[in-house]
């Protein structure tokens, strides 16, 4: 185990995986001189330029472009900067990277990985600061990620590299800077679609993922001291998705909140509830809660960009509302 | 920008198979439109007739590792690069045997054993999907070239701007083909396009252009090699225009009447195929030879449909497969 | 009242917002020649060329100017063809469009309308048969209209010309030949945010929108037939949606199953059924269902088309499975 | 395209006005910057120091009733317009007061009372913006212009290539004006860039351009005013390259370490600041007159940021207001 960044643990996810396998290169703006939070700082000293390169200003041919390139048989991890930006190359990524395995009938899958950074940080407001999770969990043929922790960055982000279908991989601004043990072993991987319980409980079943998770883990320290025993599960990865571990919690506690930070209307907390309501209904001792941003664009100044953040205290009190 | 008409000394054999190449195409074409009256072909067809000289002139030059993208009107660059019209024309009937087991239809035909990329049912997305993929050949150091193909429409489309600037920042092996038809859909493209057209912009973009008779297969021909072999030498991206007339309307299903029938009369004696069998009789060949020739293709097209039409729809099970790998639950939630 | 198709309601309510405000105008591409549809067939010729406007393949262009047309007072519609094609116009429509008024402090609204033809017709295939509807909900600033019928299609396209913001205006392509009833009132128009019973019942709730209603009626018809009453919502717009219409309709059937021709994973379904098993559940009788397409991209071949559509057996299946 | 380089006689007095507006936009940015420093202004600012004379020279010649699109970088293009420093202070500062109510921040600054619909946090994205804000004008028949400022970077996105063919297609009354830095981000522009650059990519979409010393006020001053003249009489749209170079980071966090200090250095020696001051004072002029009017501005500046550390904060329930009319349930389903 070392102690590493959440920025380290991708930084050194892509290297290694660079090491292990030539095809996998990196692109996009500004990556020779580190990217834009400093996560490729290095790389292209040991990598070269060619596999570490700098993209124009190209949204759009950055992610066709990598549609291309890993049809070709190289794996390309393509870098948007802000998730926000990739709002530039939604026909290369949805009609396009999603689509052509199927369209051409299984003749080639399209291995490229999209890292998208989510999330409100620092007052970047309405253009730089959005999670679009639930737009790509609606899209056959995406796999999606947002792991929470460096030890999840490290170990998604390789297996991500290593899965042979567009994924999109979303990391949290606000979490470059946090800390955590990391394995040390460069075969250390984390499987798709396996969820984490981040903090084991009994009474109820807190569903949640990214930045988001720790909030709730804060909420759950709380209601403990008050005697409610929470359940937080990170998702981590959103497509596919851990309905086996979500149904057995629900299963155990019968209540369930989904917390996020996106927008709450169509975001991914609306699928697992509904799918809970569907599958579990019997269950349920109760209601079952959403808590995301109310439908609003996220403001510049920051308490009004607070008053659509999803904190521990209004996890909290969600959580004592539902009885 | 160079301005190409002249050509080198006619090498007849290769017209002749050229000039069946394109009856094949046409043929192909026919066919299908035939089919989709009959009700065989329910989704839309965008045939290339009146342009064959452009897939057979360039495609020709291009060898099997070479990677082709194409667009919704890609049948002829298809068949020339060595997909196999019997399976081609199982897809258009959405049947078992279909290059794409019949999940694609026309506007998505590909076939990866040939380097065939993908068509696109979006304009102008072929364009930066072919720089990537002529980015990894770069990275690979291997051989290959990238030729991309794409329509007059398209230049008016973002991806264009940034495919061939990224092409020419990377300084990779494309060729990038603008069969300029006049036409996008409906719409006269001069109508909706500002400047001198698709050779300067592509100058601009630091990409050599040639502007070239797209209709005289020898031309098309000879330009595509010379500038195929220069790209294969290293000598980075080049953009070729070629001008031609879509005799037909924009699908099988359009009757084309926003211009008048003396317009496409005109344009009818222009039709290639028919300048390319001109050619060989000049040299005083007979014409039972070139029809000899474009028999066999006809024949090749008739078996296709047969097959084709007689062929069973696919397993239901293809509808739900080749999704993805990691999936827990591909069937979603409630099917 | 006279007869006419969804389509001919369409090309009605344009006209008639046309001559009633000289600031409406319309630009797609092949428009001039009416339309790909032919839903714009004959307004060049009363509005000129200037007001019904050819535009180049640039959807982005088309989407960003429609931003700024807008912001100068005018009040474009613009035509993507298939909503398909809108993906290439998506950080113009999100970025811009739905956030302008928000990120300015309120100084400028945004009012156009971008007409994006969903659904699945005649073999399209993967990459012009989307319905993307639950995208576009998911995003604040935006307000989301998907018609079934000629009526709803005129007085919905009225109200979305005459609203000030940013509309996506869903219309679906099967439907353009429909036939049905038409006020001849020049000012009936359709609130937006108003469900519509398409057929009373009392025994389960249907809610559905666009194409997918007709379906939903079919069945409720089959099911009347074996002595189940099923009362069918049909949304019309589904952001603001008719959350007391809904609520209401559950309330007295206890029991609700939503149907939609998109993909249900992340579709608006598990929007409403999230609502609905957050805010009723004690009215609930048993489980709440959806019934969407796979998680997978349409196919081409009519068969494997066929295989993903939501059809009025799967639903009177669905129903029965429901108790 | 044209290089235009000379310059008409010499105005002292508007020069000695254009260098207290180049004070100004670099006292506003250099106040906001020490603010920043100071955990007043939290959100990115980037600032444009060495580029305040391509503002005064274009921006100055565009009418109240103009209408000015900028980018992230676009301080000194809103200042210019006649947007009020002290609510531009405010909204960086994210406070009560500011134009855009604190929701917008620097990279999202308008202010319709004076034409300028908006700075940009997408690059690119105003082109398009801004070409149907000037299709909006021809409709309307009305009398004004459409000013798009942009950098070199941006003429890497495909909305470059559709918004420029957009005006020239439809004729549009717009000037572009593109702000060759040098550098997008911590990039030099020119490594991933094909072709000549943005005039020669401009002149290919049929739109003229001329290419001007952007750090020359009177320059840009001059050929603004010529530019706009002919396109306020129906000349349709121009482009105007103007070089320049970025004198700080890309924010006002980035220390600019890819670039060595010597060529930073030199580069101050052009600082078009400077270079007006020198001008001035060539004339005989004594350097108290220009100072004068300077120190008007700094004050103006000072106070601006007093203002801006005093103002309240918003109303919290500013967070859920301006999103939209039809809406039953603004603030979402939980909250
Ligand atoms: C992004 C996008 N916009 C619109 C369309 C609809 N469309 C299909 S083909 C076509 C015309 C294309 O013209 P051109 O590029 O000249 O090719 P051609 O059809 O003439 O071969 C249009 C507008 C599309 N497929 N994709
Ligand atoms: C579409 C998009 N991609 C990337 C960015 C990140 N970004 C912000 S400014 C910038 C550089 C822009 O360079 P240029 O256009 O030359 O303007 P300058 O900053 O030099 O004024 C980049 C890459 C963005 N804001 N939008
Ligand atoms: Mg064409
Ligand atoms: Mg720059």
């Amino acid at each position: 185990m070392s102690q590493m960044t959440y920025l380290e643990a991708g930084k050194r996810a892509l290297a290694e995986e660079m090491r292990r396998d030539e095809m996998v290169w990196a692109i996009g703006e500004d990556l020779g001189r580190g990217g834009v939070f400093g996560q490729y700082i290095g790389l292209a000293d040991e990598f070269g330029r060619e596999r570490i390169s700098d993209a124009p200003i190209s949204e759009a041919a950055i992610m066709g472009g990598a549609v291309g390139a890993a049809m070709m048989g190289t794996r390309p991890v393509v870098e948007m900067r802000f998730s926000d930006f990739a709002l530039c190359a939604i026909d290369e990524l949805v009609n396009q990277a999603a689509k052509a395995r199927f369209m051409f009938g299984g003749q080639k899958k399209v291995p490229l990985v999209v890292r998208e950074p989510i999330g409100m940080w620092r007052s970047s407001a309405a253009q730089h600061s959005q999670s679009l999770e639930s737009w790509y969990t609606h899209i056959p043929g995406l796999v999606v990620v947002a792991p929470s922790t460096p030890e999840d960055t490290y170990g998604l982000f390789k297996t991500s590299i290593r899965n042979d279908d567009p994924v999109v991989f979303m990391e949290h601004k606000n979490l470059w800077g946090l800390t955590g043990n990391v394995s040390d072993e460069e075969d250390f991987t984390i499987p798709l679609g396996k969820a984490r319980i981040a903090r084991e409980g009994s009474d109820i079943t807190i569903v949640s993922w990214s930045a988001t998770v720790h909030v709730a883990v804060e909420a759950a320290d709380t209601l403990a001291s008050e005697g409610t025993s929470v359940e937080v599960i990170d998702l981590r990865t959103l497509w596919p998705w851990d309905k086996e571990a979500v149904f057995a919690s629900v299963e155990k506690t019968g209540r369930l909140l989904v917390a996020h930070e996106a927008v709450s209307v169509s975001g991914f907390g609306a699928e697992i509830v509904a799918s809970v309501a569907e599958e579990m209904f019997s269950s349920l001792k109760g209601p079952i809660k959403r808590l995301g941003a109310p439908r609003s664009p996220v403001s510049y100044s920051p308490p009004l960009e607070d008053q659509v953040r999803v904190t521990a205290n209004n996890i909290a009190a969600a959580v004592r509302a539902m009885g | 920008m160079r301005i190409n008409t002249t050509r080198s000394n006619v090498d007849t054999d290769r017209l002749i198979q050229q000039y069946a190449q394109m009856r094949r195409i046409r043929a192909f074409e026919e066919t299908a439109i035939a089919a989709s009256k009959e009700g065989l072909v329910k989704g839309a067809i965008h045939p290339s007739i009146g342009q064959e000289a452009i897939a057979v002139g360039v495609c020709g030059n291009l060898e099997t590792d070479d990677v082709l993208l194409s667009t919704h009107r890609g049948h002829g660059h298809t068949m020339v690069k060595g997909a196999v019209p019997v399976e081609m024309m199982c897809e258009l009937f959405g049947k078992q045997g279909g290059i794409c087991k019949g999940k694609g239809g026309s506007m998505h035909i590909a076939d990866f054993r040939v380097g065939m990329l993908g068509s696109n049912g979006v304009v102008g997305a072929n364009i930066t999907i072919a720089a990537g993929a002529a980015h990894a050949i770069k990275l690979k150091k291997s051989n290959q070239i990238v030729c991309c193909i794409f329509g007059d429409g398209a230049i008016n489309r973002g991806p264009f701007l940034e495919g061939l600037n990224w092409a020419g920042v990377f300084d990779l092996p494309i060729l990038f083909v603008c069969e300029d038809n006049g036409f996008a859909a409906t719409t006269r493209t001069k109508t909706m396009t500002s400047g001198a057209g698709p050779a300067a912009r592509a100058e601009s973009l630091g990409i050599p252009a040639t502007e070239i008779d797209g209709n005289d297969v020898a031309v098309v021909d000879d330009v595509a090699r010379e500038l195929i072999d220069g790209i294969r030498a290293g000598g980075g991206p080049r953009f070729l225009v070629a001008k031609t007339y879509r005799l037909t309307g924009h699908t099988a299903a359009d009757p084309a009447a926003y211009r008048d029938s003396a317009e496409v009369d005109a344009k009818w004696q222009g039709d290639p195929i028919k300048r390319c069998l001109d050619s060989i009789l000049q040299t005083g060949i007979e014409d039972d030879v070139p029809e000899y020739e474009a028999n066999k293709c006809l024949e090749e097209i008739r078996q296709a449909y047969e097959v084709a039409k007689n062929a069973p729809w696919p397993d239901i099970g293809e509808a739900f497969s080749d999704v993805q790998d990691s999936d827990l639950d591909t069937t979603g939630a409630n099917q």
